[in-house]
């Protein structure tokens, strides 16, 4: 017996006497050839109580330096929002956390009714008519719309605006490799997608096309210029796919708007915790036509035998566990805890705040980059005057890794290092920096105190070294 | 949990239950133009001119038509909706091959130290060792309880270690190069694996279930070819039980110079008992909402980690944790054979705290215990449900014993009696429990898939066994009961046929 | 919460709904001899022999007969439990002068920051400056609030704070030389205000009141005597009613030498809009747990601070805060005409970080629109029960217009219809509404006392006055049904006399 | 509107429609009289969002050296015992957190079968009968057993041993001042109730007699000696008021075997957080013949109209809200939520589980005493023989105060200063060292490394000071 288990010496001799075996080893043992049966104990530490595992998850805890530690412009595609702190009671409740995917709807209908709202409001934000219950997170959710396209058009090549973010290009990579599509990148050109090389790439064999609002170095781009472009080559068109920031959505265009024929993106700054990376939830919408292609759960609206309102899991045919190797996904498992937080927090937000807070970020965000341009040594990587809503890119003129240790040292985490996440050579001494309704003007104010002395120093001491 | 005989007439008020009462009403519904929960913080920089920061042409127009709500309409609209959801933590949930085990709420409460909950996942190794290192000793764990030497947990989801584990097939396949173009795999299997199959560029071939349960041999032989890239299986399998003929299989499959893959959705009968690795697999995933307590939230999150062999390692998505020689753990981006990656950052770190909390809990005896008492309790189950007036109509589908799960027959509850399987799962709705997995694995007629797990006790066994009995007798005398059930449920059966034919997935505007 | 006419034959196990299937089994009644769901931590330090560190006739011969039971047993008994309640977050709890008011989960989050959740009672003030300038902020806070300079936050709950709030009354007169005997309190006062003044050693002379709901003057003048130590005054009163005479009547009360002390469980009223201190009140407690959103808990834990004017300040409680030169806030137990402790400690500070996060999450604009909101909902609701079908009934016992609660009496409607508040309470359950305060206060025939809160909105309104209504007209054609509501509870009225009579208080062991 | 009230201003117009006035302003109008309006804002700060509030909370938190934070041997009445996180978790549910008391029995079955399981555990921790569902807390739990006390005999004395706690004794001086009954303390000796005193001051008079067990030094008491005693003293005797250690009762003798009549307590180590003090809850157990003269909320079981096992509030003839003036508490609300804490607690702890901590606290406490006693400079208070379970009195040959700073600085609080605390001359250079099981060895032998070298150095500095 662990603590989990509960079955008495008493217990097991009443068990055994009912199956009719003389011990737990002869059900194994009669079940499990010899070869394969694990002889010894398995070499991993002996287990403990409740309290010291705490201890221990504690201690390795207290070695990361969170947001909670320190002032931190990080985002690149995970953001420091601010979660109410009634998401974190809704998820900790046990009729949310604990069922399983539902598959038994009469006991399901609160879980149903949730993907239905979130549906709902994926929907409303994305401007777009229909939207699944969640994928597992971002990047995937690009690739699961290139697979989608894919089946729906069947051709051959995937054209990617290098705004993407660089784990969306390459997970759209690994997926492509396997179903055979080809990817081919487009450059920017001042920050944005370049409008000249978009329009050269798109052709009859393209199956989609993928842009990213904002952009992965936070620029906005003109969502309605890049889809009306992808859809003026002539032909049928590739299906236009945009990864977008869905907390900007109360201020940018929608992308169902702006043409765009399928909306993904990554969730977690909708009410979910940084978590390191995960879980969140990757969100998918697109146009109607799309519908019976879509991957993942879907709830719809429906009635019971006596009339009363009720919801299910419904088209179910796209999905493997119905049509095994023609279903239009493998996904089972997906983020409906997640999900669920999305539209608390999207609820919490309310049609005022998701636009209040964009502002807010964008003014935040436009502060942030005008003072931190103003800087010795600091410059926009591309335009000062492109629009950015929460997020820009800096170059600066002293090594990032070294400015951003110096930052460190006093408590701040200054953005993320462009170079490391793309390897492109154009990314050398970029710096993106993020900007939620957590950082203050106060906090903004020193950022620019110590970014400044960080690259007046590591100058000076490149200087000196040189 | 008793029984209880209630036959009121479709659609009478009379009988209504308070959640039945209650009509389903959506968040959109609620609340008035104007109300608000979220107060925005000041601006508290100089205001701007919006058209200056952001042309017009980019700017919404109209603002998203979310909720107008204050925060207690939120609080209870979602509490009451919770209410209308059966979940673990209030009753037997026997679902065959998910594996409702207890979820420790230790691990939320890890989970959510902010060192773990608000550590950004670009923050720079050097200030994330105690993430990196609790990833490194979840991977060693991993590597110990598969007999895989090494691991990526980037997966998000068993499919999603499936879509790994397919891709490293044919990378490894592809750097030796052949493409091979087949995957085998059981009728029994899972319905990922053919999906994951398909959607990796290959084909799927089923292989037949033997009488016993198991892969029918001469079947592979036939089929074990040069084109095969893999065999996919689940062992022991959908029918909870374990193939006897495995080291033959494994030979076979190893013969053809194809690799075998280990789906790990049953994973929780062998913990400390039997390794995959060492029957002969390359590739394992492992489901962490399933054998490693983390909770199933309604159809996810989960976490889908992946071991493999010395042969197959080379291929691991990127990134992966490395131990400096200084003993650091960093993040190796750098690996010139790896397929890539299968989703952003470095996978669900919050599944990972959860089971490595569960793991060092347990500790070696702990998840042997576990896996013991899974299977215990999953015959003992079995032994009831195969005593009289039960095993006339639900006889066992294969095999006399099982590991954690087994597999009825509704064939001749349904010939006999005339109830089907559906209707017996509905009626145990109106006993207050979850009913077992139904109509899968789809070569058993009428099939009911029962796993109880470790975490339950004897009573539940007994009173869900209970339960059973009195459904079937209740049926011998008055079929029309069950076939009508449920009647205690916050809604009764719904219509599918038309959800599906005239799709309603969100709220009009 | 529609209205649903459901009538059963009592006792029909054809109609019983899934909770009331559920037999109640006590923890005591779960689990086996050997569970266990506690392991404890390693003996890391030498062995020893028990009878030598604690000789045997100190030692306990047989274990207390605690559950035996496993993790997942408790989990589920206690949610299961759980859902036999009916909660704040689920429903409308008009419950009058409870004040059941919204409930932030933000302030759970912030009591829970181990900075104040782990702070050990006896920390050095010097190292634990948060938590005692927290204090001192809510001290500030509700001294501006009541209008009243001193504040002790020690009481543990709105009676603790009485029994202070008389002994320091007692300990004023006692230092200037008179020990009064008398307390004067109206009939409509709140039980625990007689309750406390006998504890305190003083006898309680009750006061009449007029028709008009307030205390009558000439009662008063009659009674206020130089014996008169204090008068208790809930002020609106149990009524929901603002005494217009309080200004003469402060001046009564203090032209005798007594004092006046304020019971604030009906604060939420005024806040902002009128303050105790401004009305002459020498005493104030308030209920953190009522005004300040400290969620009840199922009766408990609150938190009763106490604000005094500067002549009752010597008296209060130890310790005191205090600031010191360099800013710092120490413990004054150093004050030689204290009444002395009222409890370890310094009281439920818990509950003054919720408190103290409410009063800042709403500042000065969000208290007094609170009380603003809290009294626009009692009225519109009192409006919506004045209407047609239910004023000939359940017609307002004083006043025209109510401030945060009014007072129904039920006496037409028993004599009319039959029925009796408790009926139409229990009536009301199967609406899915928890039903106001009954019988209470006692001056009011058939009491109904309804204070909807400021956090309930107006549809929440609309649909309880409907159900009133629907309750009265389902009474007109039948008061049977209403006679032997509720139908759909976990358990239907339940004997009190029986249990009184053979008290079954504890489980056999 | 703030973010709890949702009163738009149409709800406004058609709510000041109904109910006949022009505005809210007017309803205050017209009842509250012109000279008790203030007319003026609050002076208080501006309300804040979520989020700032909760900066705020985490700010002052921050400012908080908590057990979290260091080494903790602090104790004296609330100790640092792990709370399991399941009783976070039900806590933390809405049906639990946020009910009134159970006054519809109907839809109250959780909370009143909560009480009465843990009226139950009570019951058979302290070996009494009857208990009730909770009072405030310890010290004023003994003051409303004194009051029961006088109820019952209406004598004038209480005897009251110097090894009750403190805060119990001054807290029992506030309460008897008031309903007239002299508190007379016995001293101890050799850190125990001195037996001769005790008996001396005991007569016809007395009305109850005190002590603690484990008392406030640590010590255990010989409880049925104290009872004994006071039994024998001729003619009835006086009611005999143990306020007992919970956590200490699977391995000390319970009161009700010892002989106690009524045992009451501090529930803070079963399950609840420290709290800086509260809130916790107190416990109250008696003998039979105090059922009806109990203070508090008593849950008794019953049956309803179809004979279903259910659970109500009984004895309410004792209570306030009917009793009124001859009601035999004031007490309305208490610690319900708290004492749930404590039964899940115990159910968690398990019938072997408090024998087994009790054990483990016993040796881990000894092995402390043993090597802090062993130390320069540092001795029993008492005597280092003297049987103790988790906490123990120790005499520092130098200035405590100073002592403790000198730990501090190590990450050490190593317990408290028993005559701050006390403020008897007797206790001065005591430190009062409480052991939980969250205290490993490890941590014992770190405070006896820091403690050692800080009595070592602060004696030294003395001595250079002299
Ligand atoms: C046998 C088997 N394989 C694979 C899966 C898919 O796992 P996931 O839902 O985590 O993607 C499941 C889940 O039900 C399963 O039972
Ligand atoms: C008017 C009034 N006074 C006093 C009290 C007692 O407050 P508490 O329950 O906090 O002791 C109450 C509680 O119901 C009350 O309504």
């Amino acid at each position: 017996m662990s603590r989990y288990t509960a079955t008495t010496p008493a217990d097991l001799q009443v068990m055994l006497d009912a199956i009719g075996v003389g011990s737990v080893q002869e059900i194994f043992d009669r079940q499990i050839p010899a070869p394969v049966r694990l002889g010894r104990p398995l070499d991993l530490p002996a287990g403990m109580p409740e309290q010291d595992v705490y201890e221990h998850l504690r201690e390795l805890a207290q070695r990361n330096v969170s947001a909670e530690d320190e002032l931190c412009f990080l985002g690149a595609g995970m953001y420091d929002h601010y979660v109410p702190a009634l998401v974190d009671m809704l998820m900790e409740r046990s009729e949310f956390l604990t069922p399983y995917t539902p598959y038994q709807p009469e006991i399901s209908q609160g879980g149903l009714q949730v993907m239905f709202e979130y549906q709902t409001a994926i929907s409303e934000l994305t401007a777009l008519p229909v939207a699944n219950a969640s994928v597992y997170e971002g990047p995937s959710a690009v690739a699961s719309a290139g697979y989608m396209a894919w089946l729906h058009n069947g051709r051959s090549r995937f054209v990617v605006s290098a705004g993407l973010h660089p784990h969306s290009i390459a997970t759209l990579r690994t997926y492509a490799h396997g179903f055979g599509v080809e990817v081919v990148e487009i450059p920017l050109r001042e920050g944005v997608t370049d409008p000249d090389a978009w329009v050269q790439a798109i052709d009859g064999d393209v199956s989609a096309v993928f842009f990213a609002q904002p952009n992965f170095y936070g620029a906005v781009e003109d969502a309605a210029a890049l889809s009306a472009a992808a859809k003026a080559t002539g032909g049928k068109p590739p299906v236009v796919i945009a990864q977008v920031d869905p907390l900007t959505l109360g201020i940018l265009a929608a992308p169902g708007d702006c043409g765009v024929d399928v909306a993904v993106g990554e969730g977690q700054s909708l009410g979910n915790r940084l978590d390191f990376g995960g879980p969140s939830f990757g969100f998918f919408a697109a146009r109607e036509e799309f519908l019976r292609r879509m991957p993942g759960r879907i709830a719809g609206e429906t009635t019971d035998v006596d009339g009363r309102r009720g919801f299910v899991l419904t088209l179910q045919t796209r999905e493997q566990h119905i049509r095994r190797a023609k279903a239009t996904s493998n996904i089972c498992t997906s983020q409906a805890l997640n999900a669920l937080a999305g539209v608390v927090y999207l609820s919490w937000l309310g049609r005022q705040g998701i636009v209040a807070l964009g502002e807010l970020m964008l003014a935040r965000t436009h502060y942030a980059r005008q003072r931190l341009t103003a800087l010795d040594g600091v410059q926009a990587l591309h335009s000062v005057s492109q629009p950015v809503v929460r997020e820009f890119a800096l170059r600066l003129d002293a090594d990032v890794k070294a400015v951003r240790e110096r930052c460190a040292a006093h408590g701040i985490n200054p953005g993320a290092d462009l170079f490391a996440l793309s390897g492109r050579e154009e990314d050398r001494g970029g710096l993106l920096v993020a900007i939620t309704e957590r950082r203050t003007r106060a906090d903004i104010d020193r950022l620019v105190e110590v970014l400044g002395v960080a690259v007046a120093s590591e100058r000076q001491s490149q200087a000196v070294g040189a | 949990m008793s029984a209880a005989v209630k036959t009121p007439p479709s659609g009478s008020q009379l009988n209504e239950t308070p959640l039945q009462r209650e009509p389903a009403v959506t968040i959109f519904e609620h609340g008035a133009p104007g109300r608000r929960a979220f107060q925005c913080p000041a601006l508290d920089v100089p205001a701007f001119d919006p058209d200056e920061l952001l042309p017009s042409h980019l700017r919404r127009a109209t603002p998203p038509a979310l909720p107008e709500i204050s925060e207690p309409e939120i609080v209870r609209h979602y509490v009451r909706l919770s209410k209308r959801n059966f979940d673990l933590d209030s009753g037997f949930y026997p679902l065959g091959s998910c594996t409702m085990k207890h979820n420790p709420r230790l691990h939320e409460r890890v989970a959510a130290l902010p060192g773990h909950a608000r550590l950004h996942p670009l923050q720079d190794p050097a200030r994330a060792q105690g993430a990196l290192e609790l990833m490194w000793n979840l991977e060693r764990a991993l590597a110990e309880i598969s007999g895989l030497p090494h691991v990526s947990l980037q997966p998000s989801a068993g499919s999603h270690g499936e879509l790994a584990g397919v891709l490293l097939t044919r990378a490894y396949h592809e750097d030796r190069g052949e493409m091979r173009h087949k995957v085998l795999t059981p009728d029994t299997s899972h319905g990922t694996n053919p999906a994951t199959v398909t959607m990796a560029g290959l084909q799927v071939v089923a292989l037949a279930t033997n009488p016993d349960g198991g892969i029918d041999l001469e079947d592979l032989r036939a089929k074990a070819d040069s084109d095969v890239a893999c065999l996919m299986l689940t062992n022991p399998n959908t029918l909870g039980l374990f193939d006897p003929n495995i080291v033959e299989i494994a030979e076979i499959v190893h013969g053809v110079g194809a690799t075998l893959y280990y789906d790990g959705a049953n994973l929780n009968a062998v913990m400390g008992l039997s390794r995959p690795g060492d029957m002969g697999f390359d590739i394992v995933h492992f489901n962490l909402h399933k054998s490693f307590t983390q909770p199933h939230g309604g159809g996810g999150p989960g976490s889908g980690p992946i071991a493999v062999s010395e042969r197959i390692a080379p291929y691991l998505p990127v990134p992966v944790i490395v131990r400096d020689e200084e003993g650091n753990f960093v993040l190796d981006h750098d690996r010139f054979k790896s397929i890539g990656r299968l989703r952003g950052f470095q996978g669900n770190y919050g599944c990972f705290v959860r089971s490595y909390a569960y793991i060092r809990s347990l500790g070696a005896e702990g998840l042997k215990d576990a896996s013991e008492t899974a299977v215990l309790n999953a015959n003992y189950l079995l032994a009831r449900l195969q005593q009289e007036g039960v095993a006339e109509y639900l006889p066992l589908a294969y095999g006399e014993l099982c590991l954690h799960e087994f597999v009825l027959s509704g064939g001749p509850m349904k010939r006999e009696l005339g109830l089907k399987t559906l209707d017996l799962a509905k009626r145990l709705l109106d006993h207050g429990f979850h009913p077992p997995t139904v109509y899968f694995p789809l070569l058993v007629e009428e099939a009911l898939m029962v796993e109880p797990t470790e975490t339950e006790t004897r009573e539940t066994l007994d009173a869900f066994a209970a339960a059973i009995a009195a459904i079937l007798r209740e049926a011998a005398e008055d079929p029309e009961i069950a076939r009508h059930a449920p009647y205690t449920t916050p809604v009764r059966r719904l219509d599918e046929v038309a959800a599906a034919k005239h799709p309603v997935i969100r709220q009009a505007s």
